[in-house]
């Protein structure tokens, strides 16, 4: 049966995805394997592809806000964060330094939250599910933690356009800084096992290297791009909203293999712990919120980037004067990385694959974001609810 | 290099009590930021229908029944609805609330999920003017 | 690690300018004490201060046969790095469809505009001098359909495969149907 | 009389039913350890038998381009040489159902019929991820298998005799074999984990590259027979290891003690580890496994000499 296959098609090719274990949102690899050596390798995008550009068009600049936080389940916030700072430059309005604060402490909770689950999802990937579950289980306390201050614990739905929601009491002071001493203690012991389990390493050192002069030419980002010994770091570089007031050092390694990019992350996480202590111990006074925000925006364009956790979100975005942008552009981290993975899956063993693909910290959601659901003779109306309930119905009558 | 570098944690965790609870049986309390099933409140309400507008998820009618007198009827659709508290923000009069105790929202049919909130007078002409869905729930 | 000192963003703008100075027009230049653009108001559409007037921003507008030139001199001064391609529809009235090239360097950021007829929209492949570009340019080519003359890929990256041939998402004129 | 009584022992006690529930049993404690040492909760007691009835009572999907035979075949050939291992070993601490010499070289061949009928699934099946998991099953098996085998050997070695009661009879009666036999109790423990495919030895199912390796195309009935012959092969692994190597298993509860102990060290074993690549594996155990029972069979024979 084998000696048919490989004849007949010569590559013998491993498909992950849309559906596999080791991806927890949809994307197609195909791996060309001989044996268990990895010798090819290509990727489909696009099965979580929601029309996002396209949507923002036709909603006015409040809702637009509540659509880019569902661009990435995981750093929801950055994305509301990023488009609320471009549309308020936009608008020539002031945001109160307390609420600029308020979504700094928030961004780096998020990192935390967003760097823990990728801690966790590795490790599950290695095969090591002990550090799985541990990690997880204190990703909880932040995850409460985000809970207790915006009432949710995914799309906080922190930002209003000028502003936040909600204030940070003194009671969620402490819980905040409590949460932050253990888990800079429970970091502190997962960098010790990251860097010395002889098992962990196994898996780990020396696989997937990408040094600078790749990083520079695949044009890889974030925290990948800072294992390869990239400096590049939006909160650093081009300081935004309280990360001029609170400035924060960025953390490079140069190894560029998977253990660097554990490093790297880890690392950050206590960046992120010391500048979470110092804006809570020095939050500035003020309102949340300006009084007003205009509901028409005049005319013009705005570049707006942040450090997302997973790297550089870019938003591009262009005004015509109405309730409405003309154009919502998001280029994703996760975009440019994904190249890298192919790049650096040749030569490995199939083994490694879901570690690779998992060390860029792959976000599937944010990398697809855009259309239409179409339909094979070439209608490419958008179905409405009604349309889509009734080809259910007919779809199922026609099987029985 | 070590080996067993968790030999800590593993060993430590059986005098632990477990991180996970028996859900069903075991609730864990929500915290009173936690938004909720919206609420509205009719008597504040000027049907500027701001809330309507920026919602997101189109989960927000306001039926006006006589602008004058100041009657309206919010039809709520929770099925729709994501729970983003834009309508609070928008809202000038703060006639919308959500509630940090009704979350655990699922029902096996759509029903449950049209919700009519107004005073019972105006439910009661808006059912027989608009039609609104059977399950009416007055304030 | 110690982060290195952030350099001001004029002087980004600035050494920007220096790279890309035959391409910005000389009336633009003209009666400035310091020679530097921005501080000038731009009615002239070459170059011009984004709309809002944000001082952390240069755009220059160039032709689709420069373009390559613009980028590798960008590049070959070392100057920051590709952030990603934008294609904006200008609508059917306007008749183009524009293409913007951003490129970030600490704070600063500038914009290659390039303006490409609705009807016949070609642009060349930067690909030869930013490998990494494969992944815009496709999606520019199946959102817009540009033509990108010498790009490595012109496969499907997000839409499905059966999507119907020459239809653009992103053009204005693509209706979507609201419920 | 006699046939009754042979059938009793087929189909009930030690093989048969008893063997398939007691198999669900340790895979629960099994579960649960390993979830409380994650600090979670973990299943109830149920769990596994849930799973198996509801495993059985599923529709069961033949893919197109495998020999249906086979397919149906495999999964009671695994079962089968499970539960006949089982007659041979002392199953609850009782004497052995059937006994003859030489008997413990067949018990172990029963078993590695499971991981064969496994590894011959996958081949059966078109799928790629079969083809991969089966591949590298059988891969596995050649790694553990000599070293295991001679691990088990080494108090037989001790005890004169390659008949299973007769080595616990001497077992019973001397020290603890762990005691002077450290390192082939150790390649013996690995071995078993190599055996059953638990963590760190679990690439041949790695979720995370090939779904469920070799199984990936069973479901329903035949996933759940090859689950029950894991069982069986988790509780007779046990039972030849304290048997062999923890002073024996003379009743019932010493059983209960023993090999629940054993299952617990299992537990946290597989939890401290990260999974190993193939080719680690293999390269571990020929480089270390099969050189340090070696060196162990090297040290008994020169004491028995002297």
């Amino acid at each position: 049966m084998m000696l048919e296959m490989t004849q007949k098609e010569e590559k013998f090719i491993i498909p992950i995805g849309p559906q596999h274990p080791a991806l927890k949102e949809p994307g197609h690899f195909e791996f060309a394997v001989d044996g268990e050596l990895v010798t090819d390798a290509t990727v489909r995008l696009g099965y979580v592809h929601r029309g996002i550009e396209k949507g923002a068009e036709a909603r006015n600049w409040n809702q637009n806000l509540y659509l880019v936080e569902r661009i990435c389940g995981i750093c929801s916030h950055i994305h509301a964060f990023t488009y609320a700072r471009g549309v308020e430059r936009l608008a020539e309005v002031e945001v109160p330094p307390r609420a600029q604060a308020i979504r700094v402490l928030v961004a780096e909770l998020e990192r935390i939250h967003s760097h823990m689950l990728w801690f966790g999802v590795a490790a599950h990937e290695a095969g090591f599910d002990t550090l799985f579950m541990f990690s997880w289980r204190d990703r909880e306390t932040i995850m409460d933690i985000l809970e207790g201050l915006t009432g949710n614990r995914v799309n906080y739905s922190a930002n209003v356009l000028g502003g936040v929601k909600f204030d940070v009491t003194d009671e969620h002071r402490k819980t905040i800084l409590e949460a932050v001493d253990f888990m800079e203690k429970r970091t502190k012991h997962y960098l010790n096992v990251v860097t010395t389990d002889a098992m962990f390493l196994q898996r780990t050192r020396g696989i997937g290297v990408a040094n600078l002069q790749q990083a520079h030419r695949l044009g890889i980002l974030g925290p990948t791009a800072r294992a390869s010994g990239v400096k590049r770091d939006v909160r650093v570089d081009a300081p935004y909203s309280a990360y001029k007031q609170f400035p924060i050092k960025m953390v490079v390694e140069t190894a560029g293999d998977l253990e660097a990019r554990f490093v790297v992350r880890l690392k950050e996480l206590f960046e992120s712990y010391r500048l979470i202590r110092e804006i809570l111990n020095n939050m500035p006074e003020g309102d949340l919120q300006v009084k007003r925000f205009p509901r028409r925006i005049k005319p013009g364009e705005v570049i707006s980037r942040v450090e997302a956790p997973r790297g550089e979100v870019f938003y591009y975005i262009r005004s015509n004067g109405g309730e409405m942008p003309e154009r919502l552009k998001v280029r994703t981290p996760t975009m440019m990385n994904m190249a890298s993975v192919l790049a650096m899956a040749v030569g490995h063993q199939l083994a490694d694959m879901p570690m690779l693909l998992v060390g860029i910290d792959p976000c599937f959601s944010c990398n697809d974001r855009g259309v239409a659901i179409c339909n094979s003779k070439g209608d490419h109306d958008q179905w409405t609810w009604e349309r889509l309930r009734q080809h259910g119905i007919d779809f199922y009558a026609e099987k029985v | 290099m070590k080996i067993a570098t968790m030999f800590s944690d593993v060993v430590g965790s059986f005098w632990k009590k477990p991180a996970t609870v028996q859900y069903p049986f075991e609730r864990v309390e929500a915290p009173t930021r936690l938004r909720g099933k919206l609420e509205w409140d009719p008597e504040k309400c000027t049907g500027c229908s701001l809330c309507s507008k920026d919602c997101p998820a189109d989960a927000i009618e306001i039926i006006t029944i006589d602008k004058k007198a100041k009657r309206f009827v919010m039809q709520y659709h929770m099925d729709r609805c994501t729970y983003c508290a834009q309508c609070i923000e928008s809202c000038r009069f703060s006639c919308i609330e959500m509630s940090d105790e009704q979350w655990e929202l699922a029902a096996t049919s759509k029903v449950p999920f049209e919700v009519s909130y107004g005073r019972e007078e105006d439910l009661a002409e808006a059912l027989a003017k608009f039609a609104l869905a059977d399950t009416v729930e007055t304030e | 690690m110690l982060s290195e000192p952030i350099t001001p963003v004029e002087d980004l703008l600035k050494q920007a300018e220096a790279i890309l100075i035959p391409w910005i027009p000389e009336e633009a230049i003209q009666g400035l004490d310091d020679g530097y653009p921005l501080m000038l108001n731009y009615t002239d559409r070459r170059i011009k201060v984004t709309g809002t007037g944000f001082p952390d921003c240069l755009d220059v507008n160039v032709s689709a046969e420069e373009l390559l030139t613009v980028i590798q001199t960008l590049l070959d001064n070392d100057w920051g790095y590709l952030a990603t391609i934008t294609g904006v529809d200008l609508g059917v009235e306007a008749g183009e469809i524009e293409v913007l090239y951003h490129f970030c360097h600490g704070t600063a950021v500038v914009t290659l505009s390039v303006k490409v007829p609705r009807e016949n929209p070609v642009v060349p492949s930067i690909c030869g001098i930013i490998p990494s570009a494969s992944f815009y340019e496709r999606e520019l080519l199946e959102m817009f359909g540009v033509t990108i003359t010498n790009t490595p890929n012109t496969d499907h990256l997000f839409l499905p495969d059966n999507w119907p041939d020459n239809t653009y998402p992103l053009r204005k004129d693509f209706v979507m149907h609201a419920n | 009389m006699e046939a009754i009584g042979n059938i009793v022992s087929l189909l009930f006690f030690p093989g048969g039913l008893f063997v398939i529930f007691a198999g669900l049993m340790y895979e629960w404690l099994d579960h649960k350890i390993i979830a409380r040492s994650q600090n979670r909760i973990g299943p109830r007691w149920f769990q596994p038998i849930a799973d198996a009835i509801k495993l059985l009572t599923k529709e069961e999907i033949v893919p197109d381009g495998v020999n249906p035979v086979l397919f149906a075949i495999l999964p009671l050939i695994a079962l089968a040489g499970a539960l006949t291992a089982a007659l041979y070993v002392p199953m609850a601490g009782l004497k052995p159902a059937y006994s003859f010499a030489g008997d413990l070289i067949v018990t172990v061949y029963m078993l590695s019929l499971l991981t064969l009928s496994i590894g011959l699934a996958g081949a059966n099946a078109k799928e790629r991820f079969s083809l991969v998991g089966s591949t590298r099953a059988l891969t596995q098996l050649f790694a553990y298998e000599a070293p295991f085998l001679l691990a088990l050997l080494g108090p037989a070695i001790a005890a004169g005799s390659w008949q299973i009661s007769e080595i616990v009879a001497y077992t019973e009666t001397h020290t603890w074999m762990m005691i002077l036999q450290p390192i082939g109790f150790v390649v013996a423990l690995i071995g078993l984990m190599g055996k059953l495919e638990l963590p760190p030895f679990d690439s041949p199912e790695a979720e995370t590259e090939i779904v469920a390796g070799a199984l990936t195309e069973y479901s329903g009935r035949g996933l759940a027979i090859f689950h029950l012959g894991k069982g069986a092969e988790l509780i007779i692994g046990l039972t030849l290891i304290t048997a062999f190597y923890m002073g024996g298993v003379s009743n019932p509860v010493w059983f209960l003690v023993k090999t629940v102990g054993l299952l617990a060290v299992l537990a946290a074993l597989q939890s401290l580890m990260t999974r190993l690549r193939i080719d680690q594996t293999v390269g571990m155990w020929w480089r270390y496994g099969a050189l340090l029972v070696l060196l162990q069979w090297l040290i008994i024979v020169v004491v028995q000499l002297v």
